[in-house]
């Protein structure tokens, strides 16, 4: 333990450093972080054209994409291992994409098509791909939360070392779901049951309600006080940041079994959902002045500084994104629909 | 008449007792600043302040608890549940404490609470955000459950849930929020417990509510254009309580009946409908009296899926015929 | 054949499975050290130890939503709810995740997960403490829903309930825990979706579940010793998979049915039943299907407004005979 | 404010001087102070014969008696006003009694008779006595919070200035409705509309389960960090400090609109409920411990040595509480039960 509080402290001071230091420190070559950057490209152009098809009329339900936090995602997963499960909510598209589902299952599933992730079944809000790690994917705001700490549980149980990743919204923490877990997680940890890494995405709304609207208690890390969990906060718009507290905070988990939380501060650049065409609740000005910290415009910035990639290499790593999108949607649009069978499929597993 | 749509229809009821009656406030997730996710509320923040329409953090349970304490203290609360999906996570307030707090208190304390919002399916929301909750909520004694599908009767029975010392469940035909038709203007108030029968026909009963009457009442028409049958059309409205004599009277004349539902089928509003009548009008029937429920599956979300998870035309249809005797 | 108490049926199943099968567990409050509230689980936190037998704080959503996430990662647990009151607090994460779950991950995921605990009334409990919730649950596809009333059922139906990988509500009989009878030993699993034919007959079928059971069995003996009504005694114990079968199968004969349940009228158990029955035996019905249920009112304190609140041997007597057309 | 906080400091002070410096600051005289012996005396003797009657038969379903917790209900509700209103859960008979509930009508609704406080419809968990204040009398583990919050709302919304004592037990704490309802509770507060005192009774058991076992964060009044509501503990088994603070919290709910939490450190020094037989989760040692500081031999002794009360005058308060009680038992006992049309009655309130 001591000597791990020691090695955190020592990579604290890395993350201050930047980004060569930080790679450094995490052992990421340069290819790795071009990868990252190719990974938040993919997601933000994925996104955008799953809410141009939305608007098409090809895409049904509620749609959420994940424009503006693509860093948080990014950075967290960087640090999944194998056998490590994440569990989110409905803004679940950057999940999936980053553990390794195929973008065309991921676009057929919003797309409801029978090649679709779930094969049709979920949509959008409801991504499962448990084969790569991805425990969904779910509507109801908080109530995955306490999934995430039984399976935390489980995993301990059967002697595993492995992490979960459970993501939830600024919003999620004020809802019943969230206290009754996160103080099951806190009790289980007392006794390394529970590897839970909570990662609070305050993207400083939930729906159109801001944080101070909806607490008078908005430093939101602290509301882990409550259960004995640690906490620290980190920003969620910088990837460098956010790879390096990832990292180390996922460790700790991995050897303690206790659950620890991180608020990553970040920002929705996007309408809640794609429906949404008013957004009364902020300003233009709020949304122009988060855009100048656009999470993939900062890590470019920082790839071109440290030389890591010139304008070229970045832009073809745009243009493979955009195709593998393009593709997606090509073959979302082409893909049957699920066969009606199906309609009455998956009610129920059968007893082995 | 004016011709106003569901929504307008719905809002001018609350805006009017809002209006009239100080005691009047609204609770809920964006209903606010945000306007409301169906709109519903739009402008009332603006005209009514935040003491009166009040913002919520995501806390169902919460702040219906919250509602039926203002009830209890003379005000009169109006929950908007942003989806009437996200009500079990209300659904110890609603059935622990709103329902019987008049009964265990000896009738010392009257809950004057409406909750309302969007209910049903239709528009892909898949299985978490897609249920039909009236026989959910209707099970429970304490309670009065309502579910409007026309203009006219979400506003006159907006009213009367407003001015009722009561909890009542107000479920809205989600998917028609943006369908029009005649509303009177001023204040007219539809009384629970009644029953409507949106059509009249002698030769078979058919009995619906929310969305599904407007499909059953293209149906009739069609049944009486294409065969000569002339069905009466039966819309519910009121679950709790319930109108028994109106769906009594009808099959006493017409000798069959179908109820159509979007509902699961077991332990629901068709089973208890089915159950009645066999109770009592035993020696009217001509044919058992039919079911058209939705499958029994969690709502998928393609859209070939969802349309056959819920009743068609042709299942309707078929059901008449097996009512009727007719080859299927 | 060993003679045993319900309650030591019930954990003798449960015990022989942690035995069996490393990857159950119990969760629940109070469940451990206290030994249980209703020493179901006594004496076994000394036996399986903190890590398989989970005392919890008094959180129903949270525990269940984390048992959820125990079966969906290889364990299977079993909840205990102190009594089925508390499970609307739970309700969220057994309608919106358990019974769903499979079917919104496309079948990735499976959940093999128990809910148990003492469902219905009888003993004073009053308003919030009194609920019989099988049709409440049962409406639900994607959970499984059993009510076992005897000894024999509740072993045969717990051990059918932990293997089987899909959530499964187990509606215990509270009142009746410290009834004995016969359980045979060892491994005897009964299966779900099967109707028991507690006494054969052929006169008027009488259908129940739960404790009312016992309580028609004791009407049919009178009316065979009393007036030679040969009843038979429908026992459902499975409300979903419900059997169609044997209900037909025995009114296709009797041709007279009464359907007794402690829960509400509306939207319930006895509804679908006789629904059912009017649907698929209608030409062999002599007499309308009689339900018999509790009164519309929440569950009262006092000793004599209980006992009125529940069916009674009166009320179920009198609505056979209206069912056999004998002078009431 | 300013001069509310001196106020409050220098009360504070003399809260460490004892009995006659709390009376004098409380404007107490010694009729007060011996009524309040006989009010927690007058509780312990019904809570004795309700547990006596219930194993005779003569009272059924659950029974939660209030024995040990003497201090916390009648030092709260010595500072509560008319158009205060409380709430609190199933162990709700001392509040019955302190409030003004004819002992007659409270031990006949254990009873189940018609002459019961709610007619026979609630028993032992559902005290209601709207007339007096007392607004329930609830079954559910922390299902009354969120109704003791909107009432507060309520009473700012018509612009009285009530206060709402919304009593909680430490195994509510854990649960969802605490924590939905006490960040409205903030949040409303801020505006001064919501002045609800939560009075955490922590009696170190939720049942079975201590506090320990129930949660890894066992500061339970600092559990109210976590939506801005300031907060304190007092010796909830020493009535006289909790006097004083109760007047002083109480007094700044009411002058600020805002919540504030007290959390009283208390025992239960019966069984949970009075069915329960094994006490396997605590030592006879612990209860003997505890039993010691019994409130009403503390409060004895502070009356006996400040020279308000001797020997005799405290034997003359319990005989006439005992006589109360036997008269309670005997009324109950002749009463009828309820007329059966009262089975269908207030179900539904009438249109007015
Ligand atoms: C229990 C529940 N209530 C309401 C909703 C409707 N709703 C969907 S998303 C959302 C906002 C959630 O905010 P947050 O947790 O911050 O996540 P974000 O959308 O910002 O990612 C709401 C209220 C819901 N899905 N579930
Ligand atoms: C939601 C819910 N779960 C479980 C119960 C059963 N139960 C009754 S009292 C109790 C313990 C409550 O402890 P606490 O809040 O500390 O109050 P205390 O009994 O100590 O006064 C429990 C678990 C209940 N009534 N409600
Ligand atoms: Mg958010
Ligand atoms: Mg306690």
């Amino acid at each position: 333990m001591a000597t791990t509080q020691r090695a955190g402290k020592k990579q604290r001071q890395t993350e201050q450093d930047g980004l060569t230091a930080v790679a450094e420190a995490l052992g990421f070559d340069e290819e790795t972080l071009r990868g990252l950057y190719r990974k938040m490209v993919l997601i933000r152009l994925f996104e955008d054209a799953a809410q141009r098809t939305f608007r098409q009329g090809k895409i049904g339900g509620y749609l959420h994409v994940y424009s503006g936090q693509e860093a948080v995602a990014t950075g967290f997963l960087a640090a999944f291992q194998e056998g490590d499960r994440a569990i989110t909510a409905y803004r679940d598209h950057a999940h999936a994409l980053l553990l390794g589902s195929d973008p065309k299952a991921v676009m057929a599933e919003l797309f409801g098509r029978g090649t679709g992730l779930v094969k049709g079944k979920g949509g959008s809000m409801h991504l499962f791909d448990v084969a790569n790690g991805l425990w969904g994917g779910y509507g109801i705001v908080g109530g995955h939360i306490p999934l995430g700490v039984g399976m935390a549980y489980a995993e301990r149980y059967w002697g595993s070392d492995a992490v979960v990743q459970l993501y939830l919204g600024d919003g999620a923490i004020h809802n019943a779901a969230y206290h009754e877990a996160a103080n099951l997680a806190g009790l289980w940890g007392r006794d390394g049951l529970n590897p839970t890494l909570f990662i609070l995405e305050n993207n400083q709304y939930g729906m159109g309600t801001s944080v101070e609207r909806a607490t008078a208690m908005t430093d939101l890390a602290a509301k882990f006080d409550s259960y004995a969990i640690e906490h620290e906060k980190v920003d969620g718009m910088d990837l460098v940041a956010v790879l390096a507290c990832a990292q180390r905070v996922t460790e700790r988990v991995r050897e303690t079994g206790k659950p620890y939380a991180v608020e990553a501060l970040t920002y929705r650049l996007v309408a809640h959902g794609a429906g949404d065409f008013f957004e009364k609740y902020r300003t233009k000005e709020e949304v122009r002045t988060w855009r100048e910290r656009d999470p993939i415009g900062l890590f470019e910035q920082k790839l071109l500084a440290a030389g890591v990639a010139d304008e070229q290499g970045l832009g073809a790593i745009r243009d493979e994104a955009k195709q593998i999108v393009d593709e997606a949607v090509r073959f979302a649009d082409e893909s049957p629909e699920p066969p009606l069978e199906e309609l009455h499929t998956d009610v129920y597993a059968d007893a082995e | 008449m004016p011709v106003m749509t569901y929504r307008e229809a719905l809002k001018s009821a609350m805006v009017a007792e809002m209006e009239r009656d100080e005691s009047v406030v609204m609770l809920g997730e964006d209903i606010g600043i945000y306007g409301g996710t169906h709109l519903i509320t739009d402008g009332l923040f603006e005209r009514f302040g935040p003491k009166r329409i009040i913002d919520t953090p995501i806390a169902e349970g919460g702040f219906t608890g919250a509602a039926i304490g203002m009830a209890m203290a003379g005000l009169r609360p109006i929950v908007e549940m942003m989806t009437w999906n996200f009500s079990f996570l209300a659904a110890d307030q609603i059935i622990q404490n709103a329902a019987k707090l008049r009964y265990f208190s000896g009738g010392q304390v009257t809950v004057p609470l409406v909750i309302r919002g969007p209910n049903g399916g239709g528009v892909q929301l898949s299985a978490q955000h897609t249920h039909s909750l009236e026989g959910f909520y209707g099970h429970f004694p304490g309670l009065k459950v309502v579910s409007p599908v026309t203009p006219h009767d979400v506003k006159g029975m907006m009213l009367t849930a407003i001015r009722d010392p009561n909890p009542v469940i107000f479920l809205e035909a989600g998917a028609l929020y943006g369908t029009k038709g005649e509303v009177p203007e001023g204040d007219f108030a539809v009384p629970f417990g009644e029953a409507r029968v949106a059509r009249e026909g002698r030769d078979i009963s058919l009995i619906a509510y929310g969305r599904q009457v407007n499909m059953v009442l293209k149906i009739a028409d069609k049944l009486a254009a294409e065969e000569g049958v002339e069905a009466e059309v039966i819309d519910l409205r009121s679950i709790r309580p319930f109108d028994e004599g109106t769906i009594l009277e009808s099959v006493r004349k017409t000798n069959r009946a179908v109820v159509v539902q979007e509902q699961w089928r077991y332990y629901s509003v068709a089973s208890e409908v089915a159950a009645l009548i066999q109770e009592q009008a035993f020696d009217h029937l001509d044919a058992p009296v039919e079911r058209v429920s939705g499958e029994e599956v969690p709502a998928p979300y393609a859209r070939n899926l969802e349309v056959a998870a819920f009743p068609s035309e042709q299942q309707i249809l078929d059901a008449a015929h097996r009512a009727l005797y007719r080859k299927v």
